[in-house]
């Protein structure tokens, strides 16, 4: 016990002393783990930003259930807290039919005048605005409200709908792809870095099994050296990221965009932690798997 | 203690480097291997270390057969031997000290054992002045004393040096061959390949010539040889 | 000169024999430039991509003049040509009132009984619709159009495409943005690859300049060693991508999108150009600086 | 031909190598160093070569003030040269052919004129059979042999040799030593920093004798010492 202590105190010690003593290797290797992880985590940012978009925008989507003319003001009331009822339906707005032709008078813009004189005799019917929770949800919910008695018609704009959920369904899964590309070039590129910085040093690990050191020995300082080059990159990066992000924040912000981005401060605590686990593990396993071959004498 | 049993080791290309080796090692005993450029003196003692693998025979060493022994168990086979490698084989990234602390933390020595006992072997080898210095800023006898000192520092019961005394003076390899004469009195057994023929000649000790692979002389208080 | 070729035959040979002999680093080395190269090349067709269908949205804008009603067919007629000898413009096409009418219905979709009875008395104006050859053009041309003789009124959907124009440059902005970071941490990565395999042989530089080797005759095999890490690096970096994209062609022309992905043969034969070309020169300087810390003994 | 002139060497910690050091060596003589391990040979040499730089004191190396020099002349200062380092330096990942070549690579010479003189050198230094491994594939004797073969090939004006017979067995040496008797009598000045007290007594040549950077002997037919 006492000199498994012992001996990782020395590992620790030597890990470190042989990143000071190599400091040309170091160096490049940070700045590798660091550029490769900056690229993974940009575009983690601008999927995971594009994702709250996409929900934003489902969070808009609305279905218009359109009553009948003759009903009285206690039944429309009663359909309304029934479809309020329904699962997945997060709010419900009447529009009267004076509501309606004014919202269409709208619409028409400048050739408005063509609706004239239809106050009188308003042909458009009165309807409940309804927003659901899941916008995946919406035709199931629409079939149901269909079925409400005093309903005559619901419309969601079925088209529009369906090509946007489309759309922003090719957009998560191009994305995942993607982030997935990138994460295992990232892997690629580092312990491509850590096996370089292995070879430079074959015969000093040569060297110490000839004196008797077993694997482990040999390997923890190792070990501790990935550890370590990965965990800086990786910490660097997320420096360099939650700089790039900030400004963009200040840039998009300053623009008054349409949608607004994820505050800073949400994403880059997990960024900080996945990525100093991913860093310290690749860097881990890639001295481990490097170092194997040299040790092999 | 030794013991090679028939060994042969064949190198890529047809070079036989040792033939049908034989011959047996007491503990305590002090050996000399003599023998031409390239008669297979350090190839025996690679064969020792499980560098490299006999091609066939067997080596017997502290009654283990070593030529069947696990990949895990060859780190305690080098240790249970102090080697002074031809080239030295010092970690250039480490200090004088460091290099001779490191056979000692291989072990799992205590810290306070390493402070102690490194100095002291230094200054056996006449090297305590250099102890913060890396190997590359020594002068070659520098170096090679730095890697006798590695050897003896955790008091190993096999002694094994290769030309320990190549890139000495006269005096210092003396001294070097005289402190080896002590470390064996106290029942390590040295084996020692060298061309220093007067050292060979002066120390009466067994010697085992080689040439071209096969053993041509075992004597138990030989000399050199006959030339020069 | 005889001379000079003999050494420059031995430098070629000199490298490739090198990378031959240490297979690990090689290995390490292209990989890591190809991965590089591949992240860039993945976004710099995203980004030629969007830009493609920006130029596309861009190419759809049009703008309608809307004539009076009381013009003789030869004014219309003048108009029509008065339009077309506009600098900018690329395609004019006659509406008239009935046509529009009649698209108007189409729009209004179920609500079309609302203008049932207009066809007597068509208040809808004739007009021509012109399509220009560069977007940002639209405003300029249509001030313009406004001051030919028997045009009423221009719109062009003012607010719509000023923003979509807007939106359109900060898309360009940001993937300029994004490329140019990918660029720089491209040649950080590869140039620390090359680096680090350089750091590995630093004791044979230092024998050769004992023997009495001049700078550039170490210098000459490790350029031609990074030139063909680098060129190797990129030659599959593209071949991976041109797979990649085949597939993604295949899959979105497999959905019918609105937009056109440009065609592989577009694309990859000049990204094959400009990455042989990024992948020699940062193999290049990158030994040719790494080399040179070691040359001084 | 050589002239050191008040030339001092001081390494970092206060390492005095070399102090105030003045000798002349004439164009064709053969000249031993010798000295106690750390006296400073090898500094001596690596002056030579520019290697390191003296920390005072001019040197001379044929008619030019090599302290002098600019950067871009050095690899012609050390073509000039033909040297056996202590250490070897072969290149690891060249055989023993291509070793050899690259000194004539490094100076331009003709393919067919290195395919004629590789094999040559390499048979004078008896390691023809050698001449496709690669230097971690040779016993110690046999890489300080190729050392010397490439040293040679040049047909170098000054030849350098340090400790050049430390891993040879006494036949071997003293074969080295005639070959390089025979070069020097074809006009090649020689200085060998060496520890063979049987080759320096035998040769009767000039003897510059070193001890903790100063010269304390430099005799015209010396012998290494009165030690041992
Ligand atoms: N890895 C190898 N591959 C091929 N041949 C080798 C290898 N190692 C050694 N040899 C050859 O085996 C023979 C014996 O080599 P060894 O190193 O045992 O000689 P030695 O007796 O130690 O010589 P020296 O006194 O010069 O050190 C030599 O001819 C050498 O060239
Ligand atoms: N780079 C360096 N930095 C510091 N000290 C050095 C350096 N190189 C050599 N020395 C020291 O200078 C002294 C002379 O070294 P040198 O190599 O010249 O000795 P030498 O005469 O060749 O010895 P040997 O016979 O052992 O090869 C030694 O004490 C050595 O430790
Ligand atoms: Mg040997
Ligand atoms: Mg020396």
């Amino acid at each position: 016990m006492d000199m498994l202590f012992r001996n990782f105190r020395y590992f620790i010690k030597e890990g470190f002393s042989n990143l000071a003593r190599n400091r040309l290797m170091t160096v490049a290797s940070v700045t590798s783990v660091m550029a490769a992880l900056v690229i993974l985590g940009m575009f983690l940012l601008i999927i995971l930003n594009v994702n709250h978009m996409a929900y934003q925008v489902e969070s808009q989507l609305e279905l218009k259930a359109f009553l009948k003319d003759d009903l009285s003001g206690e039944q429309i009331q009663r359909i309304g807290e029934e479809i309020k009822g329904i699962d997945g339906v997060s709010s419900v707005v009447f529009e009267s039919k004076e509501q309606a032709l004014e919202k269409f008078k709208k619409q028409l813009g400048e050739k408005s005048y063509l609706l004239e004189g239809l106050e009188k005799d308003n042909p458009l019917p009165q309807s409940y605005i309804v927003k659901v929770k899941d916008a995946n949800l919406i035709k199931d919910i629409a079939d149901e409200i269909k079925g409400i008695n005093g309903v005559d018609k619901v419309s969601y704009g079925q088209d529009v709908v369906e090509k946007l959920l489309g759309i922003i369904r090719i957009i998560r899964i191009v994305g995942l792809a993607i982030i997935s590309i990138l994460f295992v070039i990232s892997i690629v590129i580092i312990s491509n870095t850590i096996k370089l910085g292995v070879f430079a040093r074959r015969r000093e690990i040569n060297i110490m099994k000839y004196i008797g050191a077993t694997d482990w020995f040999i390997r923890w300082p190792f070990l501790i050296e990935g550890i370590v080059l990965g965990l800086l990159g990786a910490l660097l990066s997320v420096g360099v990221l939650a700089l790039m992000y900030g400004y963009t924040l200040d840039y998009v912000n300053s623009r008054l965009i349409v949608f607004n981005l994820l505050p800073l401060s949400d994403v880059i605590k997990d960024m900080a932690l996945y990525f100093a686990l991913l860093g310290s593990l690749i860097g881990a396993i890639g001295s481990g798997l490097s170092i194997k071959r040299f040790l092999n004498v | 203690m030794i013991k090679f049993i028939n060994v042969s080791k064949k190198y890529d290309k047809g070079i036989i480097a040792l033939s049908n080796i034989n011959f047996e090692i007491e503990s305590g005993e002090f050996v000399f291997i003599v023998g031409p450029s390239g008669a297979g003196k350090s190839t025996l003692i690679k064969l020792l270390l499980k560098e490299e693998e006999p091609t066939s025979g067997t080596i017997i060493v502290n009654k283990k057969d070593i030529t069947k022994m696990k990949r895990k168990e060859i780190p305690y086979l080098r240790r249970s031997m102090g080697v002074v490698f031809q080239d030295f084989r010092l970690l250039p990234n480490k200090t004088v000290f460091e290099n001779v602390a490191f056979a000692m933390e291989v072990v799992g020595a205590h810290p306070k054992e390493i402070r102690r006992k490194v100095p002291m072997v230094l200054s056996l080898v006449g090297l305590s002045d250099k102890a913060d210095q890396y190997p590359q800023q020594l002068s070659g006898g520098e170096q090679q004393r730095v890697a006798l000192a590695r050897a003896i520092v955790n008091e190993p019961s096999i002694l094994i040096a290769d030309e320990p005394t190549g890139n000495l003076d006269p005096d210092t390899s003396w001294e070097i061959v005289k402190l080896m004469a002590e470390i064996n009195k106290r029942g390590t057994t040295v084996v020692m390949a060298t061309h220093a023929k007067d050292i060979v000649d002066a120390m009466k000790k067994r010697v085992i010539a080689l040439e071209k692979g096969n053993i041509v002389r075992d004597e138990a208080r030989g000399v050199y040889g006959y030339a020069l």
